[in-house]
């Protein structure tokens, strides 16, 4: 527990873009953020309200799925912000997939409404350089790998493994495989149901490759029962990395106890303070 | 000179516990304070109760902890922390930097665990008050709660009286059929404050996985869904215990201040609204200096106990039926 | 056979109580159930249970009666009702049309009051079962109310039963330290089913005017805002009581419905939400009968007491540091 | 009480055709109803609710302000509605003050949103035929005295009565004055701040004519001291009426008996049911 670690996060009142919705329940929404926004690390999360209804009540939490600046988005790591009076001097992207409340109340916000977004909060994802990585993205967990995969390209080689139920569960497929790409990996597509990439888990191919020695560092988002078979099967192989998880949360920055991750030093981690992001050998999955 | 200039007076005195305003925040929503300096002006808060405080740290319990309910929300945090030594030697410095007092709150599982901590609080002279969380199980009467029994109550604060003289205040649960019952025994161990409530026990379901949302089955209910219930209490035990009183349940708006205080709070504590937003005490500071400009108030203080309480309205109608049951002061109907 | 095509069975069997689905409309928020027979589809419902029935005709309380809350709201009604004896008379014959069950709901201020209701209604062979609700002050005993205090609910239960054959459901105050408690004294005294929860003492203040909005005070808390209180109360008395439950409080979605029933509820009640959504009861049944078949349940009767309570994790890290209070099944914290 | 009385109402899904805000806090919102809804008194209400949310989280009575045809209102009672396809059948419109929550949530809807409309409710004024009248309006009250007016015209000749704060407070002044002329009688328009009309309070005009004997019945809708007041001067210059009363509001149907008005029999009578308008000798003031 780091008691004394105080917070570095803004609150910001920001107004919504546009909300791009794929096929459902899928969605983009596209935030206007100030031009001096904290710089962001891969995996990090911000906590949005919509709205000052009692339904949602609480924050909810989402990964920051992309940075850009003047309403562009590139697969490079954002330049620094022109500022122009006027115009969006940056842009966040958030990626929902609608569940409940809370996530129904983002994707359905309009243009021009306004969100609270808190943030950047917790602890993002380390970055390897020289290594031959695995992503491994299971359904929406892709929404915490998209910055750390754009941030990878140039100091690391990587393949992504992106699995879903079906073909509509995996609504940015191309730009992984356009940034995979150009780092010198691939993309590697399983669904359940076949009807996209491999059929099966996205285990399947990672374990052939895992195998073969491929790989020097995971890095995961996905549902916990992924999650927790990706640790076995890190520890199986020999292979270290690291996860980010998701749990309830009461707040996001630390103040309510909420989120606790049983860790193997046999306290409770914060999952919002300490993680989202865990290496695989912290946490008693 | 102008409504919105005249200057009003925040302050408010608890026996001897003054504060420099009445906006406190509530324990375990805003852990030790300090953490959050960079987000809350902490300069602006009348007092910070701290996350509830054991003799040794506490893992807590396994997750999930905390889940959302339709105006609130239920907590299962097992009281999680890291002991009153940590406390004391690691973030107590830090704190004395802000005018705000620093209330901890105490819990044990048995009366020497309380009596442990006040005796290791009472040392650190940063310490402004004790807040007593007695909602918690005893384990030697078989878990009851303190906090349910009043001869359990009244052992419990008469130990910790003994050990202290800072401003004593017991946290009343809402889980109880006479919180005033519970009031007057505290007030008879020598208790200088209640704070009125601990949250309201409550339980929540996943329909779609059939298990229940927080791993203890049962949970702390708190946020605005509770207000009612601790108005209502505050409104009792300011009336009829006859100590001062702070207010916390589902307070979330300028408004929501001035309610408890007319209901006969001395000051409140912020809770749940924290964590949507960590600004809560500032706004709510603001809206109560505007409120009280705009009514034309000099001090906060003239609002403690304020509610005008209707006299049975003299133009009810007359009528031979059933005249007993007429404006009784109940609630189910 | 597709699954929207499967038939499901809502019958529910609570003892001798044998409803045709297990939704019915809470007392007091559906009037004498004939009132609305144009705007409700009265045949859809489970049971219809009356507004609470005196001797004599009562008149109520004086006006402000209900105010809105944050997810809830507040009423003191002061128990108006048109007396058993019209009730009989005047209405049960138009309700014997439908085959929801008429659950007629008794109070009164005295042990002899509520015998004089039951009597009556005793004779009247298309009332289906009694409800007590004893939140209700005992002029015998101080205004103590009769839910609050095992011994008198014993002797009310006990003086009821001996005049009734009828199923007897006993209305749970959820405004006790231990609802359990009071369900054992109901079941030993010949209770057969139990209905929790009431509503909730609450208060509610109007900071502009510094008036009460209610003008009793105090009134009773229903709607979402109680929801995980009803949850927690009804898991725990159906688990420790051993007696049939319903469910009742802040019903409003077929979701909640199925929340009740996995806590160990038979049948559920709803009220406030009829306020907003008159139709509530028909919306319920068809949620219902889709959850039913969406999660290939045959019976609703296989819902009840279903909840799968995790064992504690066996993944919960080990630790040395006060392992007793770990997975407590406890609130506040 | 009338136990028996089986209610009348439909439980509609209406949309909004426009909220037309006059200076606030005084919107009117169009509503489009059904060609076959039921016949309306004047002085009945709808109880409206507003989304889904939890708050508001009971519905808000509103009066029946007016009722038109092809979204065309005008002074006359609406003549049968012609169906026309992709065309408003029927249009009632509510005008509503912003005090809280409802009014506000009702305020802020936009075109296109639905509402849920529950109506019409409660006992409306009776129509006299042949008298001098006087209507009675205190700010928003007036809601409930339009279509009265309306369908007073032809049979009575009446003199309108409104007060107000200020000359915001009377936003639809211009139609009453029209009304009145074409009943015969004329539009006595009192402001406290002297803003508009005379200075002063709604009941000095109408006690002078009250005093030269002019009318045979008054109609009033406004808040409960006015209307006590008036209560009051009617027994006192010996003439009877009725009034539209606002009392807090549970359901609106008779269901949860939260609208107690207290009764000169010794009872309490419904608002929602036995009223909303009563005479002024049935309520203890
Ligand atoms: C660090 C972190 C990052 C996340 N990033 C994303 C993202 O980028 N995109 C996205 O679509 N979702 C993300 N989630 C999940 C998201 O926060 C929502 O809470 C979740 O999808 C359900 O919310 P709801 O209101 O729609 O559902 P509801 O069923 O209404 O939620 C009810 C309650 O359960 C909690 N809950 C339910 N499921 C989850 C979950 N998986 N994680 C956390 N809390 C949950 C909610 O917070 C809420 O308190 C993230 C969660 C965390 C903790
Ligand atoms: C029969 C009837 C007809 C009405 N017609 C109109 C109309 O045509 N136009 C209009 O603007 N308003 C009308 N009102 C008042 C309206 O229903 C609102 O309740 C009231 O303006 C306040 O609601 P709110 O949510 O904005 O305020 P809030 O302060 O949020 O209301 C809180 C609670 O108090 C109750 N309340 C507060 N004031 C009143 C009041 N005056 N009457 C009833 N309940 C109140 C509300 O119903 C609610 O439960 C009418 C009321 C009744 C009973
Ligand atoms: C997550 C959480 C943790 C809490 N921890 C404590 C605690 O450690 N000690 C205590 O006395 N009260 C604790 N409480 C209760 C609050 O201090 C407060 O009494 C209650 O939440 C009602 O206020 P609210 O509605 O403003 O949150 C906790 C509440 C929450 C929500
Ligand atoms: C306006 C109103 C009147 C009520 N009257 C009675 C009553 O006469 N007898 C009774 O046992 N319960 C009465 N109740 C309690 C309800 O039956 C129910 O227990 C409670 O409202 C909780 O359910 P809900 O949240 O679905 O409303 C009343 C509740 C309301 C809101
Ligand atoms: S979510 Fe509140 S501490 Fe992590
Ligand atoms: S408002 Fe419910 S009975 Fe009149």
């Amino acid at each position: 527990m780091r008691v004394l670690q105080s917070i570095r996060m803004l609150d910001v009142r920001a107004r919504v873009l546009a909300v791009d919705v794929h096929p459902l329940p899928y969605f983009t929404v596209r935030i206007a953020i100030p031009e001096d926004y904290p710089p962001v690390a891969p995996g990090q999360f911000v906590m949005v309200q919509v709205g000052n209804g009692l339904e949602p009540y609480l924050r909810r939490a989402f990964s920051i799925y992309d940075l850009g600046n003047d309403g562009q988005v590139d697969e490079e790591p954002a330049s620094p912000a022109r500022v122009r009076s006027g115009v969006v001097a940056r842009e966040m992207r958030l990626l929902g997939k609608v569940i409940g409340r809370g996530t129904g109340a983002l994707g359905s916000s309009r243009a021009g409404d306004e969100l609270s977004i808190l943030g950047p909060l917790g602890r993002g994802f380390g970055l390897r350089s020289g290594e031959r990585v695995a992503l491994i993205a299971g359904g929406v967990g892709s929404a915490a790998l998209l910055l750390l995969a754009r941030a990878l390209v140039g100091i690391a080689t990587f393949d992504v493994f992106y699995g879903g139920r079906g073909r509509l569960d995996l609504p940015d497929a191309p730009r992984f495989a356009r940034l995979a790409e150009r780092s010198g990996g691939e993309l590697h597509v399983t669904t359940e149901d076949g009807s996209a990439g491999r059929r099966g888990l996205v285990t399947e191919p990672l374990t052939e490759r895992l195998a073969a020695g491929v790989y020097d560092y995971l890095y995961a988002c996905g549902p916990m029962g992924l999650l927790s078979r990706l640790a076995g099967l890190a520890a199986e192989y020999g292979v270290i990395g690291e996860a980010a998880l998701e749990t309830p949360m009461g707040c996001g920055y630390g103040a309510c106890l909420g989120c606790a991750v049983p860790h193997q030093d046999g306290h409770y981690a914060l999952c919002c303070k300490d993680g989202p992001v865990f290496r695989f050998d912290e946490v008693v999955w | 000179m102008t409504a919105a200039q005249r200057a009003v007076d925040l302050r408010v005195k608890l026996g001897a516990l003054e504060l420099e305003n009445p906006i406190l925040t509530a324990s375990g929503t805003f852990g030790y304070g300090l953490e959050f300096a960079h987000l809350v002006r902490l300069e602006r808060l009348g007092g910070i109760v701290t996350k509830g405080l054991s003799p040794e740290p506490i893992r807590g319990n396994p997750p999930p902890r905390v889940c959302e309910t339709r105006g609130g929300m239920l907590n299962s945090i097992g009281l999680q922390n890291i002991g009153i030594d940590r406390f004391v030697n690691e973030v107590l410095p830090g704190l004395q930097r802000y005018p705000a007092k620093v209330i901890v709150n105490v819990f044990g599982y048995s009366i020497d665990d309380y009596v442990r901590v006040v005796t290791r609080a009472e040392r650190a002279p940063e310490i402004a008050a004790l807040e007593l969380n007695v909602s918690c199980p005893n384990v030697e009467r078989g878990g009851i709660e303190f906090g349910h029994d009043p001869d359990a109550l009244h052992r419990l604060v008469t130990a910790v009286r003994g050990e202290t003289a800072k401003p004593l205040i017991v946290k009343l649960s809402p889980n109880v059929t006479s919180p005033v019952e519970l009031g007057l025994a505290a007030r008879d161990a020598g208790a200088d404050i209640l704070s009125c409530i601990n949250t309201v026990l409550g339980m929540a379901i996943d329909a779609a996985t059939r298990r229940p949302l927080i791993n203890t089955l049962r949970g702390g209910l708190s946020g605005p869904a509770i207000k009612p219930i601790a108005l209502r209490i505050v409104f009792d035990v300011a009336r009829k215990v006859g100590l001062p009183v702070i207010g916390i349940g589902g307070i979330e708006t300028a408004t929501d201040v001035v309610e408890f205080l007319l209901a006969g709070a001395s000051a409140v504590q912020v809770g749940t609204a924290l964590f949507r937003d960590p600004k809560t005490p500032e706004r709510l500071l603001e809206g109560v200096e505007r409120y009280l400009r705009e009514s034309g108030t000099a001090r906060v203080a003239e609002l403690v106990g304020a509610l005008e309480v209707p006299a049975a309205r003299s133009s009810a109608p007359k009528s031979n039926l059933a005249e007993r049951v007429v404006n009784t002061t109940r609630g189910a109907s």
